[in-house]
């Protein structure tokens, strides 16, 4: 008898309330992690004047590239917004009609890890005597220099798993872990797309990666596209 | 006061236990602290479904075992024996105070050993001198706790009050505790201060007020 | 083809250069994960004058216990010395022979996450308005009071795992993982007790807790002592 | 300077990676960055095993799947295919981070496009105006990792040195870099500038001297 289920019916009834204005965490380095079908969705619900926070910006005119195209991006919080096929994000901002908030991606981890985790700020060394560091309060440990930087939060995060239970246990694949497990700490409504939901109990208890209290949505994605293959193919979205 | 006495005026462990398993939401992430909130896990209201945190490593939480199936590292963080539910998972420390310190835990249930009227608590340390001071994981646990239940009794052994116009034992946080299972009534503490919400079967508002330290008002659901 | 092996021969080899003085983490929440073999080898080995972390201060006369029964422990940095069947450290406190240093318990964990994650310090609400925030450092961050909290690292771990590998990666057992993966992170040299060895490659990288990354030696202990019977047979160490 | 001159001066890229790969400890944690950093894993000198960390969550990278057997959640920081080699293991990006922040990585091999002589490190900004700032991991690991060398050209496409007294764009990290290798020398950082270690065949200390920016001295070793 499992009362407590999370599962969604549909990816549009998943992101149903992602708000103007909302903060989003999107899982994903590259194409590895990343909820396309999750951003797909949120492109149609047509949610407008985003932040939102991945370690890139996208490529071709697929996923997070599509939703900033789209113009439903405000701002982004990111590391790398200059990868190889990213074309959009480049004019958006040269033509200032989107705001970059450059983290270094360390600090941007420790950041979203740290608004999971309750924690309001911390030091690191990363940054310090760089440009990175302009205005941000500086402090000497130990005859080392550190910056102080903020925790990160957000209203709902993105994710994609390999694998869910219906209390949200979630597994990962290979390096598509990257930012999901800490961006699901982070967001007030983590909402995950998987590859397979499976009855509670099927995971193990010590393999599980994201235990499901950091989880409240999950809508099943068998057969996820494949981001670099619809850039290949040249698709826009929607 | 009479055994006979003391039980017709009053709820015992169980019952008090029982009644603060009736106000915590179906589907929370509950942490139960040591003593009788231990035992609200066995008195969820039927239809109600309660995920345990147990603060030194697993979210999912089952009852204890069965006798001779104990696991020595499968313990709660009273250290006591318990068991896996399905759906738990592990984790280590410092994961295990993020979901506490980062306010994904729903409901706290805490024993005490004095509450003010601002809902300051004092549960971990008498303060004498040569007591050897231990806090555990208490103070993180009000401090990140979304909701804070106490559940004890209203006086000490000694007959002194435990809710209290303001705590002379070092506090484990300030303003954190939402609402006050005792054997005599349901207390919750409102900005105006203590409010009797419910009244054990036998026991008078007057009578809670008296054992009571700091103000106690009568809140609207006593009327009825 | 490894090359890279982490096994040691014995536990007096795995401790032979802990100095006097050191700062020892020793993973374990009361029992669970306790390396009590490692422990044992750390009392024969004779090093004194150390600084101890762990959640407790161990019982009867065995284990940490017996450590500090020993005169080994100048000074515990701990949250809870106060636990059933524990008797030494409440004798030595009181009469002034050890030092304590009191650390909420998701405080302990967070700081030594942070010494092992290159956090110098970090702030955190908890022990605001209490004793154990006097001293330090407050600040407010949007609206709310935190205090000012250390990095903490050691010069060796001493912690218990399930299975290990060569590398060094662990995977633990049920609530024994405890404290175990964050003192690995934390300390300059960390040792391992593991119930069983295995080829470099047996472990599921998906799996992992404890990469070997964090691993300096590891012994085998097959078959692991158990503290709570050490106790009810009033055993004593050494 | 034609095609022939260039290669009989100096050493090309495969010989700079392998000649970083020479000086990498035997057992050593490594993060190799983008680039020509990338091919000093192709050049490890038999006998010595080093393990790979990319600092998208995995530790123990292989090389580079065989055509059609890449897998897009299988990548590398520079978003190529990778393989994980035996006793690899994942974590996420926190855990990633904390292993270099926390100094756990013994060496990260980065490529450059400035460093001075006080071992500050330009390699991820012209600050021009219109360029679109990225920094990736680059101050992460120059800020976290233990020895930092850098794998560069000496000079700039256009002839500028890239070894200079002050760098003029802006810093990944000040006095980060160990040493440097360039397609005409190995040079070391020093509390005294830029020294010489060893110069490319064919390649005379006059020549790099020129070509450096900064002051360039002789180490010991040029006299054998």
């Amino acid at each position: 008898m499992t009362m407590i289920d999370k599962s969604s019916t549909s990816l549009a009834e998943a992101v149903a309330d992602v708000f103007d204005g909302a903060t989003v965490m999107v899982g994903g380095f590259g194409e590895a992690g990343s909820p396309i079908e999750l951003i797909h969705a949120l492109i149609d619900q047509g949610a407008k004047n985003l932040t939102v926070v991945n370690n890139n910006t996208g490529s071709g005119h697929v996923g997070l590239a599509a939703l900033i195209e789209n113009g439903r991006v405000a701002r982004m919080i990111c590391s790398y917004p200059r990868t190889l096929g990213s074309k959009v994000f480049p004019e958006l901002y040269r033509s200032g009609r989107i705001e970059l908030e450059l983290v270094p991606q360390g600090t941007l981890a420790e950041r979203i890890r740290a608004g999971g985790a309750g924690i309001p700020a911390f030091f690191t060394a990363t940054s310090v005597d760089t440009p990175l560091a302009a205005g941000k309060e500086l402090r000497t440990f130990e005859g080392r220099d550190y910056v102080m930087e903020y925790g990160l939060k957000a209203d709902f995060a993105l994710i994609k798993s390999e694998r869910a239970d219906r209390h949200g246990n979630l597994i990962y694949n290979k390096t598509a872990r990257n930012f999901a497990p800490i961006m699901a700490m982070a967001a007030r409504t983590t909402i995950v797309q998987t590859g397979a939901l499976l009855e509670v109990g099927a995971i193990d208890p010590e393999v599980i990666i994201t235990p499901g209290i950091f989880v409240n949505r999950i809508v099943t994605v068998a057969e996820p596209a494949q981001e670099s293959r619809l850039v290949a193919e040249g698709r826009v979205y929607p | 006061m009479t055994a006979e006495n003391k039980q017709a005026r009053g709820w015992n462990r169980q019952e008090m236990a029982r009644r603060a398993a009736l106000d915590i939401p179906d589907g929370s992430y509950v942490n139960l602290g040591i003593g009788i909130p231990e035992m609200v896990a066995q008195f969820v209201p039927e239809g109600r479904e309660l995920i345990y945190h147990t603060e030194n490593g697993l979210l999912g939480m089952g009852p204890a075992p069965a006798v001779g199936e104990e696991d020595p590292e499968l313990i709660n963080a009273g250290k006591k024996a318990v068991t896996a539910a399905p759906g738990a998972a592990y984790f280590h420390h410092a994961d295990s105070f993020a979901m506490i310190r980062g306010q994904h835990i729903d409901v706290c249930v805490l024993g005490a050993m004095q509450i003010s009227e601002q809902g300051d608590l004092a549960n971990w340390s008498t303060g004498e001198p040569d007591a050897i001071p231990a806090v555990g994981g208490a103070m993180d646990l009000v401090a990140g706790v979304k909701t804070i239940y106490v559940i004890t009794q209203h006086c000490t052994k000694n007959g002194e009050p435990k809710l209290v116009e303001s705590c002379s034992y070092p506090l484990t946080g300030k303003g954190v505790v939402n609402r006050i299972y005792t054997d005599l009534a349901v207390v919750e503490v409102t900005p105006q201060g203590f409010v009797a919400v419910e009244l054990a079967p036998g026991v008078s508002f007057d009578h809670v007020q008296e054992k009571t330290g700091g103000r106690l008002v009568a809140g609207p659901q006593l009327e009825k």
